[in-house]
C-alpha cells in the first residue's frame, strides 16, 4: 500500500495524478477463508481489520451484496458520541470514540473525525435530572461530559434559541471531545486497510444461504458460488433477519425506517452537534457547510430504504422552533436507511445457535458512533469464540432473562 | 406515506391517522409458561422482507385496532381485518396468494400457518 | 455583451418596470422576467464563484437545473441563501448579492484554490492532512469549512409564515408542457378529478419559445384554447408556481407553492406545501438538456443552447452578440436560428456529428450560418467571460483549426428526461442508445398501494423529446474532442457547482472508486444544490467508458426527493410560535398565570412547578408552598391526573390483569392505590383507583400516562380479551381537580360549605358525590403528602370558579397554591415513589418495596411472567431505600453509589444510585430516596455517592419515609 | 355556582371564513354494542334515530353521531345532559354500555362561510369534496384529534378541551385574508 500523503499528492500533481493505484482490489473469491465476514459496511469491515490487525487472522474475505459502505454506513448523520448511560453502552461507544480519535493516522486515510462537542439538551426539568445521571454515570465510566448552564450552550452554539418560550434549553450533556467524522472516508478507510492486509473484499456478491455440518458453519452460498470458511460473521444491519433465517435461527429485532436529510449548504454557523431529544431533532454542520439533520425512526416493518415523510416535517417543525435560522433554508435531499431494532434497543454481539457463526446487529439508530468498538469487539468474539469484556453483556440470549440494556430509561413523566 | 382502510369505519385513513403496532396474531404467553415460550412471545419477531400482518390502531379515527397484511418490501397492503381473530381470513390468504404466488411464509409464531 | 433587445420577450411586460439590485448596485428589469434574465439583461454575466476553486461562474440554464446563478436573496429576517436567479421571479426592490468569495466577487482571495487545483483532485483531503493530529479539527477543517459553504448563513428568524395543505384527486400532472396539457385534459374528459401543477408562472413548457405547431394549430393559438378549455371545468384544479418535490408511497406526493415568494410581505403565506395524494401520477416534467464536456466549459457565456434560446424569445435578452453554437444534436440549430431572428451573430455552428442533415440544420444553413460538422471545441477562452474558442475536430486529440472570437457559447449535449418523480419510489430506466439518456422502463413502474403502477410518464420525460412520436436521434459526444489530452480534460466540468472534473471521475475509477455511488461520494458529482441535474449522465457515462463498461451496467445514483430545494420553513408549516406544539392546559391556566406561577411542561401539559413571589428564587417559593402545606393548607391543581372509566361485568376481572393488586373486591365508596406493569415486568404507571358502583371504576393514571394507559386497555380489551364485557372512557377532560392539602384543608371545605367532609362521613381512602359551595364535586380522600388531603373534581366548565372560589375561603387559612415541585418534596419527605422518579422503565414493583400492592393470590396479571424471568427475580437487584447525608446536604441529582474496584472495562464498580433527592423543608435537611444493592438489608450503613467533579457524599441508609412515620396527620 | 364556562369563552376570529368557539354544549359519550334497547336509548336522549357508520342525526338543537362501531356521541343543550343521562341509564337498565357526560372535556368550533372547508383542508388529512352530507368525520386538526362535520352552512369541528387555544390558533392561521386556496 502506497502511502497517502501532501508529498504524495504533489508527486502525483505533476504527472497529473496518473499513479495513484486502486485504493483496494477487487478479487474473485477463493474457494476456503479461515474468515468470512458477510457485510463491507463500516461494522463489517471494522470486524474484518482487527482479525488482521488484533489477531493476526488475514485469510478473510469480506463479502457484500451491493458496493461497499453503501448501507448505513453511507446514510448516517454522522454522530460520534460515548455518553451513553449504562456501563456496557458506555464501555463500547468510548472505546469506538477513542479509536476515532486515531482513525486517520492509523488506517492512513483521513476520516475528518472532527471531536467538535456534541450537547444533549435538556428542556424538562426531568430531562435535566436524566442527563445529570447520565454525567454522574460518565464520571465513573471515565467519558469526559459535563451538565452545563443555557449560558454556556449559547456560547457554544449562538444560533440555538434557549429562550424557546416552548421548550426553553435548562441545560445540556456536554461531551466535547464527541463531534462528527466523514462516514463514506470510514469505509473506505478500513477497506483499503484490509485490502493491503491481503483480504479479499467482494463486492456485488449475496449471500443466498449458509452451510453447516454437525451444528457448525462450513460456508456460504453466495451469487458467486459456494465459498468455504471455519467462522462466519455476519454483519448486515437491515438485512439481519434474512440471513439468520438462513442461519436457522429468529433474531429480536425489526427492521424499520430511519430518515435523515441535508440543507443546501451555508457558511459555517454552527461547530457543535446539537441533540434535542424533547422535541425529537438533531443537527450538525458538515464541512461542505450542509446542515445535517435527523430524527426518530418509523413504527412499522419496512424494507424500502424510504421512511414516512412526516417524520421529515416533525423532525424540521422542531428544529426550526431550537434554531429559528434554518427556516429559509432548503431541504436539499433527504434519504432512509434501514435499521435494526432491538427489544431493549441495544446491539448483540453474540454468538448463535450455530456453531462459528457470530453475528453483529441491532444498532439501531445509532451504529455510525461504534464502528470501530464493535469491529474491535466482533473481531475478538470471532477471534477467540468467546466475547470478551466489550461484547460480553450484548450476547442475544440477554431478553430471555430480562437482562436489558436499556438506554431510553425514560418511562412516563411525573405527576 | 401508507394509506390503510379502516375495517371497522371505512376510512381510508392516512399513515398519520394511525398508530403503528407491529407484528399482529401474537399469542400471549403468562405465567407457567417456558421462558423460550414467553422470550418468543416478547421479543421473537418475524421481520420478513415480504408478506407481513400486522396491528394498526385508528387513533385519530374511530380509536379500534385492526390488523393488515402488507409486502414490507413494495408497501403493497392485501387487506385489513378486524383484530377480533387469531388467524388472517381466509379472504385475505387468498388475496396475498393471488398477488404472490411464491409467497410461503406462514403467520404463525412457528413460522407454519395457512397456505 | 449581454444586454435587452429592442423588441421581443413573450413573458415580460416592458410598460412594467422593476428596479431591483445586484451587490448593491441599481439595476432595472421588467415584470415577468426572471431574476437571471434582469442580471443578462443589464450585463451582468459572472454572476458567482465556484464551491472548491472559487472560479467566476455564470449563468447557464435557465430553470431549476441552473448550478451557478445563486444568490443571496434579501436581506435580515427574509435572507434567503442559495436562491436560484433562474427561478426567481423578479420583483420591485429585490436585492440579491453574490456568493462564496471574499471580499468581492471580481476580486476573490479564495481562487488561490483555482491556482493550486491541480494539488486538489478529487478526494485529495482523505490523502492529507492528517498530521499533527490536532491539526484537523483546529487548522485543516476550519480553512475548509471557512472555503466551503455558498450562501449566508441567516442570523436571525423567518419573517415570514407557511402553511400546508391537504389535496386529493385521481390523477396528479407534474408539468404544464403540451403533454401534460393534454394529459390533464383527457384525464379530465374521462371524469377523473385532476390537479396539474407547473414549477413555472405560465403554462405551455418549452414549445412556444420553439415556436412550433400543435395539433395543427399555431402553438399559442392552441394554448390558449386549452387554457380555457381546463379552466372551465369543475374536475380540473391548475396549480402554477407549485413545484411537484416528491413521490412518496402510496400516491402522496408534496408539491411546495411559492405563493408569495414574488410579493414578499404582502401578508400572504410566503409558501404552501401541497401534500396531495393521488391514485396515479403523470409525470410530464419534461427533459434537461445537457452541457457538453469541452474545456473551459465554464467560463462564463458558456450556457445551455435551450437557455440561451429561452432569454432571447421569453425575455428579449441577448446573453451575447456574437454566439458560437456547439452541439450533438439538431435542437440546438433553433438556438442559432432564434438569435439570427433576433438579428445577433453566429459566426458558426459547431457540429460534432460527421454530418447533420436534418431539416433545422439545413434551415440553418438557408439562413446563412456556417455550420461546421465534425467539429467542437478545442477550449474556450477568456476569463470572466467568453472571448473566442478554439475550434478541432471531435475526433482528434485538440489540435486547434481555427479560432473564432465570441462572447457567448451555446452548447448542447442531448436532452435527459426528468425521471426523477419516476425514480423516487421506486421506478426503473433502461437506457435508450437511440436518444443517449435513461428513459422510464414503462413495464417496471413504482407500485402503489394495490401493487398497480403509480406513475405514468409522458411527453419528453418519456423519451419523446419532440412531442412527435418519433424518436429523435442524439448520439452520444461525452468528450470533446473525442482523444482530448488530460490537460484538457482537467479543464472540462462535468460539476460547474462542486468543481468536478472529468479528470476527477476518471481518477476515481483509476483508483477503484468503481461503482456509482463510489464516483459520486468520492468526487462530490452530483451532489451539489442542483444535484447532479446537469452533470450526471455525463459523469457515469465518463465513469463507463473509464471502467470499459457500458453505461446502463454502471447505472445510476439513487433519486432521492425533493425535485428541488424546499424551503424548510414550508416543511415546518404552522408549526411555529404558538401553534409549534399543542399545549394543553386545564380549566385553571389563567388563574396561575395571573399568580405568577412558574410553569413546566409535563407531557403536552403545562403544570405550575411553582408561585414565586417577589424577590423569591424558585427554590425559596417552594419552601414556603411546603412549609404552608405541612402547617396550613396548599391548593394544588391536580387536574392533569388521568381519570378513566372502567365499566361492565368483566370489568374487575379486567382490573386485576391490570394492576398488580386486587381491584375487583375493593368495596364500593372506597378507594385503592394501584400499580400497573408492561409484560416485561417492569412498572410502567400508577394511581388510586375508585369503585364507583357495582360494576364501574374510575382509574387515576399519572398526568402523562392518561391517554397512553386507556390506549394500553382498548389494545388489549380489543386485541386480547375481546370476548370480555368491558367499556372504558377517559374522562381525564371532563373533571378540573383540585387537591386542598394540609392541617387546614377540613376546615377550608367545611367554609366552602356543602357536602359532610368529617372523618367519620368520609374516611381516608373514600369516596363521595355532594356539593360544595354550590358547585357539584365528587371528592376523594386521598393523600399523596402524608396530610390531611381531599381531591375535589368538579366539571372542568366550573374549574377556574371553583378554583378560585377555593383560593377565597382559603385566606382564612392561610391557603397557598403549590406547584408540582412541591409536589415532589412533600411526597419523597413521606418516601412515596413517582413514576418517572424512581421508575425509569427498568424498575420492577418488588425493587420499591411495593409488594404489599402485588397481590400473591393471583394467577396472573399482566407483566407477572416478565417478572419471573431470572435477573428481574435475581436476589442482587438494587433495591429502595431512604438516605440520609451525614453532613445534611443534598446529594446531587443522578449521584451513583460507588463500589469497591472496576470492572472488566475499567469503569468504577457501582452498586446504586438516587432517585430522588430534596432539600427537605420540614426536616431542615436533605433527603435523598434511591436504588442499592441489597438495600433494605443494609440500614444503618454508610455508603458514598459520586459527584461529578470526582468527591464523593457520605450517606447513611435508612427508611424511605422521612416524616410522620405513623401517618397521623393523614389520618386526622 | 357560576355558570358553566366553556374553553374559550367564546373566542372568535373572522378570516376569509369566519370562526368563532361556541358552547358550552351538552355531550355525551355512550358506549353500547347495539340493538333495540340502544334505539331506544338515543331516541329518548336525543330523539334520533342510531345513525349508521360515520354519520350524524340531528333533530333540532340535538343530535347523535356515530364514533365507532359501538360509540355514539350525543350533543344536546349542556343544562340537558342531566335528564338525558338519566333517559340512557332507564333504557339501557340491565344492559352492558357506558354513558359518559363529557360535556365539559371538549370544546366546540364553527367554521363559516363559503370556502370554510379550506380552513380545514389546511389542517386535516380529510377529502372535504367527497365528504357525505351527514358525515361525521373523526381525523386529526393539525397535531390533535378533531371530529367535523358540515352542518347549516359550515362546519362543527369538536376537539379536547386542554387544547382549545391551539386548535383556535390554528384555524385562525388557516382563515387567514389572502390565504384562500382558490
Amino acid at each position: 500500500m502506497k502511502r497517502y500523503s501532501v508529498f504524495a499528492i504533489a508527486r502525483e500533481a505533476l504527472r497529473y495524478h496518473s499513479g495513484w493505484e486502486k485504493a483496494w482490489r477487487s478479487p474473485e473469491p477463493k474457494a476456503q477463508y479461515d474468515a468470512i465476514v458477510v457485510g463491507a459496511g463500516g461494522h463489517g469491515l471494522a470486524t474484518a481489520y482487527y482479525l488482521g490487525k488484533n489477531h493476526g487472522i488475514t485469510n478473510v474475505a469480506i463479502i457484500e451484496k451491493g458496493w461497499l459502505g453503501g448501507g448505513n454506513t453511507g446514510r448516517n448523520t454522522t454522530i460520534i458520541r460515548s455518553n451513553y448511560l449504562q456501563d456496557s453502552s458506555a464501555a463500547i461507544y468510548e472505546k469506538a470514540r477513542s479509536l476515532y480519535e486515531t482513525m486517520s493516522q492509523d488506517l492512513n486515510y483521513n476520516v475528518m473525525f472532527s471531536p467538535r462537542g456534541v450537547m444533549m439538551l435538556a428542556q424538562t426539568h426531568h430531562e435535566v435530572r436524566g442527563y445529570l445521571r447520565t454525567a454522574h454515570a460518565n464520571a465513573l465510566q471515565g467519558i469526559a461530559t459535563e451538565f452545563i448552564t443555557p449560558q454556556r450552550v449559547k456560547e457554544l452554539c449562538p444560533i440555538l434559541n434557549i429562550d424557546g418560550p416552548r421548550y426553553p434549553v435548562l441545560g445540556a450533556l456536554w461531551q466535547p471531545r464527541g463531534g462528527t467524522g466523514r462516514h463514506d472516508a470510514v469505509a473506505w478507510g478500513y477497506a483499503r486497510a484490509c485490502s493491503a492486509m491481503g483480504m479479499d473484499i467482494i463486492q456485488n456478491c449475496e449471500v443466498k444461504g449458509v452451510r453447516s455440518e454437525n451444528g457448525q458453519v462450513t460456508g456460504v452460498d453466495t451469487t458467486k458460488g459456494f465459498i468455504g470458511t471455519k467462522k462466519l460473521g455476519m454483519v448486515v444491519a437491515g438485512h439481519s433477519g434474512q440471513l439468520a433465517e438462513m442461519a436457522g435461527f429468529r433474531l429480536p429485532i425489526e427492521a424499520v425506517a430511519l430518515q435523515a436529510l441535508v440543507s443546501e449548504p451555508i457558511k459555517p454557523c454552527m461547530d457543535v452537534v446539537v441533540m434535542a431529544n424533547t422535541v425529537h431533532g438533531y443537527m450538525s454542520q458538515s464541512d461542505k457547510g450542509e446542515m445535517v439533520i435527523g430524527g426518530g425512526t418509523d413504527g412499522f416493518n419496512n424494507y424500502t430504504q424510504r421512511g414516512s415523510f412526516h417524520h421529515i416535517e416533525e423532525t424540521l417543525r422542531a428544529l426550526v422552533e431550537t434554531f429559528p435560522i434554518i427556516s429559509r433554508l432548503k431541504m436539499l435531499r433527504q434519504w432512509g436507511g434501514i435499521v435494526d431494532m432491538t427489544g431493549d434497543r441495544s446491539p448483540i454481539i453474540s454468538k448463535t445457535p450455530l456453531g462459528n457463526c457470530f453475528i453483529n446487529c441491532g444498532w439501531g439508530t445509532g451504529g455510525f458512533k461504534a464502528i470501530p468498538g464493535s469491529g474491535w469487539a466482533m473481531a475478538e468474539l470471532m477471534a477467540k469464540g468467546e466475547p470478551g469484556p466489550l461484547a460480553e453483556a450484548f450476547n442475544m440470549w440477554r431478553f430471555k432473562e430480562g437482562q436489558f440494556i436499556d438506554e431510553s430509561v425514560a418511562a412516563g413523566v411525573a405527576h | 406515506m401508507l394509506t390503510l382502510e379502516c375495517p371497522y369505519c371505512g376510512v381510508k385513513a392516512d399513515e398519520t391517522e394511525l398508530a403503528p403496532g407491529y407484528e399482529a396474531h401474537l399469542k400471549r404467553f403468562g405465567p407457567g409458561s417456558s421462558p423460550e415460550e414467553f422470550e418468543a412471545y416478547m421479543f421473537a419477531r418475524k421481520n420478513p422482507k415480504g408478506v407481513h400482518f400486522e396491528r394498526w390502531r385508528h387513533a385519530y379515527g374511530c380509536g379500534k385496532w385492526f390488523l393488515a397484511a402488507r409486502c414490507t418490501a413494495t408497501l403493497e397492503v392485501f387487506g385489513t381485518y378486524p383484530a377480533q381473530v387469531s388467524e388472517p381470513p381466509a379472504d385475505i390468504i387468498k388475496k396475498i396468494q393471488a398477488r404472490r404466488p411464491e409467497w410461503k411464509s406462514g403467520w404463525q409464531p412457528d413460522g407454519k400457518g395457512t397456505k | 455583451m449581454s444586454t435587452r433587445l429592442a423588441k421581443g420577450g413573450r413573458l415580460i411586460n416592458r410598460t412594467a418596470p422593476v428596479e431591483f439590485s445586484f451587490n448593491g448596485k441599481k439595476m432595472k428589469g421588467f415584470q415577468g422576467d426572471s431574476l437571471a434574465a434582469a442580471l443578462l439583461a443589464n450585463d451582468q454575466v459572472m454572476v458567482g464563484r465556484s464551491f472548491k476553486y472559487h472560479r467566476p461562474r455564470g449563468i447557464v440554464a435557465a430553470g431549476p437545473e441552473e448550478p451557478n446563478a445563486l444568490v443571496n436573496l434579501g436581506t435580515g429576517a427574509r435572507l434567503e441563501p442559495n436562491q436560484r436567479t433562474t427561478t426567481t421571479e423578479l420583483f420591485s426592490g429585490l436585492e440579491a448579492t453574490s456568493q462564496n468569495h471574499w471580499p468581492s466577487l471580481s476580486f476573490d482571495v479564495g481562487v488561490i484554490n483555482n491556482y493550486a487545483s491541480r494539488f486538489m483532485p478529487a478526494g485529495f483531503y482523505y490523502k492529507t492532512f492528517m498530521h499533527p493530529r490536532p491539526f484537523w479539527k483546529h487548522v485543516f477543517e476550519p480553512v475548509i469549512r471557512r472555503a466551503a459553504g455558498l450562501g449566508k448563513a441567516p442570523t436571525q428568524g423567518d419573517a415570514d409564515r407557511y402553511e400546508q395543505a391537504y389535496a386529493f384527486c385521481d390523477v396528479l400532472v407534474v408539468g404544464a408542457g403540451i403533454a401534460g396539457l393534454k394529459a390533464a385534459k383527457s384525464a379530465a374528459d374521462a371524469g377523473q378529478r385532476v390537479i396539474l401543477v407547473e414549477q413555472t408562472p405560465v403554462l405551455g413548457g418549452r414549445a412556444p419559445v420553439d415556436d412550433t405547431e400543435v395539433d395543427g394549430k399555431p402553438v399559442e393559438a392552441w394554448l390558449s384554447a386549452m387554457e380555457a378549455d381546463l379552466a372551465a371545468r369543475d374536475n380540473v384544479t391548475i396549480r402554477v408556481r407549485t413545484v411537484a418535490a416528491g413521490v412518496y408511497d402510496h400516491g402522496y406526493v408534496l408539491a411546495d407553492e411559492r405563493v408569495a415568494d414574488h410579493t414578499p410581505g404582502d401578508g400572504r403565506p410566503k409558501h404552501r406545501l401541497w401534500r396531495i395524494r393521488t391514485a396515479k401520477v403523470i409525470n410530464a416534467a419534461g427533459a434537461i438538456e445537457r452541457p457538453l464536456s469541452f474545456a473551459g466549459n465554464d467560463i462564463p457565456g458558456v450556457m445551455l443552447a435551450g437557455a440561451l434560446r429561452d432569454y432571447v424569445v421569453n425575455y428579449g435578452v441577448s446573453p451575447g452578440d456574437r454566439t458560437v453554437v456547439v452541439t450533438n444534436n439538431d435542437s440546438a440549430y433553433q438556438t442559432a436560428l432564434a438569435l439570427k431572428a433576433a438579428g445577433l451573430d453566429v459566426p458558426a455552428v459547431l457540429d460534432a456529428r460527421a454530418s447533420a442533415t436534418g431539416a433545422l440544420p439545413e434551415a440553418a444553413r438557408k439562413a446563412g450560418i456556417r455550420v461546421i460538422t465534425g467539429h467542437g471545441i478545442a477550449k474556450v477562452k477568456g476569463g470572466k467571460r467568453v472571448t473566442g474558442v478554439s475550434v478541432c475536430a471531435q475526433a482528434g486529440e485538440g489540435s486547434v483549426t481555427e479560432e473564432i472570437g465570441c462572447d457567448a457559447v451555446a452548447m448542447s449535449g442531448g436532452w435527459s428526461p426528468v425521471v426523477h418523480l419516476w425514480s423516487h419510489c421506486g421506478g426503473k430506466l433502461n437506457w435508450d442508445d437511440t436518444i443517449s439518456a435513461f428513459v422510464p422502463d414503462p413495464t417496471r413502474p413504482p407500485l402503489n398501494h394495490d401493487g398497480s403502477a403509480m406513475v405514468e410518464v409522458v411527453g419528453a420525460a418519456s423519451g419523446d423529446l419532440d412531442l412527435s412520436g418519433k424518436p429523435s436521434t442524439i448520439p452520444p459526444v461525452w468528450v470533446m474532442p473525442q482523444g482530448a489530452p488530460i490537460k484538457l480534460r482537467s479543464k472540462m466540468w462535468l460539476d460547474y457547482q462542486n468543481d468536478v472534473k472529468v479528470s476527477d471521475v476518471q481518477l476515481a475509477a483509476r483508483e477503484g472508486y468503481m461503482s456509482v455511488e463510489h464516483t459520486k461520494r468520492y468526487t462530490t458529482l452530483g451532489m451539489a444544490t442542483d444535484q447532479g441535474k446537469l452533470s450526471n449522465i455525463n459523469g457515469l457515462a465518463i465513469l463507463a467508458d473509464s471502467l470499459g463498461s457500458e453505461i446502463p451496467q454502471v447505472g445510476t445514483t439513487t433519486f432521492r426527493p425533493p425535485y428541488t430545494p424546499v424551503t424548510i420553513g414550508a416543511l415546518a408549516g404552522e408549526s411555529r410560535g404558538d401553534i409549534f406544539q399543542p399545549l394543553r392546559r386545564t380549566p385553571m391556566h389563567e388563574a396561575h398565570e395571573k399568580a405568577g406561577a412558574y410553569f413546566e411542561p409535563v407531557g403536552l401539559w403545562r403544570r405550575p412547578y411553582c408561585f414565586p413571589r417577589a424577590g423569591e428564587t424558585h427554590e425559596q417559593a417552594v419552601h414556603r408552598e411546603v412549609n404552608n402545606t405541612r402547617n396550613n393548607v396548599g391548593l394544588l391543581d391536580a387536574s392533569t391526573l388521568g381519570k378513566i372509566i372502567v365499566k361492565g361485568p368483566d370489568a374487575g376481572k379486567f382490573l386485576d390483569m391490570l394492576y398488580t393488586g386486587v381491584m375487583s373486591t375493593l368495596p364500593v365508596g372506597k378507594c385503592r392505590y394501584g400499580l400497573m406493569c408492561n409484560e416485561q415486568g417492569f412498572l410502567s404507571d400508577d394511581g388510586v383507583v375508585a369503585r364507583i358502583d357495582e360494576d364501574t371504576w374510575l382509574c387515576h393514571t399519572t398526568s402523562g400516562g392518561a391517554d397512553r394507559i386507556h390506549g394500553w386497555m382498548e389494545d388489549w380489551l380489543q386485541c386480547e380479551w375481546w370476548d370480555w364485557k368491558v367499556f372504558t372512557a377517559n374522562v381525564t377532560e371532563q373533571y378540573a381537580q383540585v387537591a386542598v392539602v394540609g392541617p387546614n384543608a377540613r376546615k377550608l371545605l367545611e367554609s366552602l360549605g356543602g357536602m359532610d367532609v368529617s372523618k367519620e362521613a368520609l374516611p381516608f381512602m373514600q369516596w363521595a358525590d355532594g356539593t360544595l359551595a354550590g358547585f357539584p364535586v365528587r371528592v376523594y380522600r386521598i393523600s399523596f403528602s402524608g396530610e390531611l388531603s381531599y381531591e375535589i373534581a368538579v366539571p372542568a366548565s366550573h374549574g377556574a370558579a371553583f378554583w378560585e372560589a377555593c383560593t377565597k375561603a382559603g385566606k382564612a387559612f392561610d391557603a397557598m397554591p403549590y406547584g408540582t415541585e412541591g409536589l415532589h418534596v412533600l411526597r419523597a419527605e413521606k418516601g412515596f415513589i413517582m413514576i418517572g422518579d424512581e421508575t425509569d422503565g427498568t424498575v420492577i414493583p418488588q425493587d420499591l418495596g411495593l409488594d404489599w400492592a402485588i397481590s400473591k393470590k393471583k394467577a396472573d396479571y399482566l407483566g407477572k411472567r416478565g417478572q419471573d424471568r431470572s435477573y428481574l427475580a435475581s436476589p442482587d437487584r438494587w433495591k429502595l431505600v431512604g438516605f440520609e447525608t451525614l453532613d445534611g446536604s443534598v446529594i446531587p441529582d443522578g449521584s451513583y453509589i460507588i463500589a469497591s474496584g472496576t470492572n472488566a472495562n475499567g469503569q468504577r464498580n457501582t452498586q446504586g444510585r438516587v432517585t430522588s433527592t430534596y432539600y427537605s423543608p420540614t426536616l431542615k435537611r436533605g433527603i435523598a430516596m434511591g436504588l442499592l444493592k441489597h438495600g433494605p438489608t443494609r440500614m444503618g450503613e454508610v455508603v458514598e455517592f459520586n459527584t461529578v467533579k470526582g468527591g464523593t457524599v457520605k450517606a447513611k441508609v435508612r427508611d424511605t419515609v422521612f416524616f410522620d412515620k405513623d401517618g397521623e396527620k393523614q389520618n386526622v | 355556582m357560576s355558570d358553566p364556562v366553556s374553553a374559550l369563552n367564546g373566542a372568535s376570529f373572522n378570516g376569509f371564513a369566519s370562526v368563532r368557539e361556541v358552547g358550552p354544549l351538552g355531550m355525551i359519550s355512550l358506549r353500547h354494542k347495539g340493538g333495540a334497547a340502544l334505539t331506544k336509548a338515543i331516541k329518548a336522549a336525543v330523539g334520533t334515530k342510531v345513525p349508521a357508520q360515520r354519520k350524524i342525526e340531528v333533530a333540532g338543537d340535538k343530535a347523535c353521531g356515530w364514533m365507532s362501531p359501538d360509540e355514539y356521541l350525543l350533543v344536546l343543550p349542556y343544562g340537558e345532559v342531566g335528564a338525558a343521562m338519566d333517559a340512557l341509564a332507564k333504557a339501557l337498565d340491565g344492559e352492558h354500555h357506558l354513558a359518559a357526560d363529557v360535556s365539559d372535556a371538549r370544546a366546540v368550533f364553527r367554521v363559516e362561510g363559503d370556502k370554510a372547508d379550506q380552513v380545514l383542508a389546511k389542517l386535516s388529512p380529510v377529502d372535504f369534496a367527497t365528504l357525505e352530507p351527514g358525515e361525521l368525520r373523526r381525523s386529526r386538526a393539525a397535531q390533535v384529534a378533531a371530529a367535523m362535520w358540515a352542518q347549516d352552512g359550515g362546519f362543527t369541528v369538536v376537539c379536547f378541551r386542554s387544547v382549545a387555544v391551539y386548535v383556535m390558533g390554528l384555524l385562525t392561521h388557516s382563515a387567514q385574508p389572502g390565504s384562500e386556496l382558490a
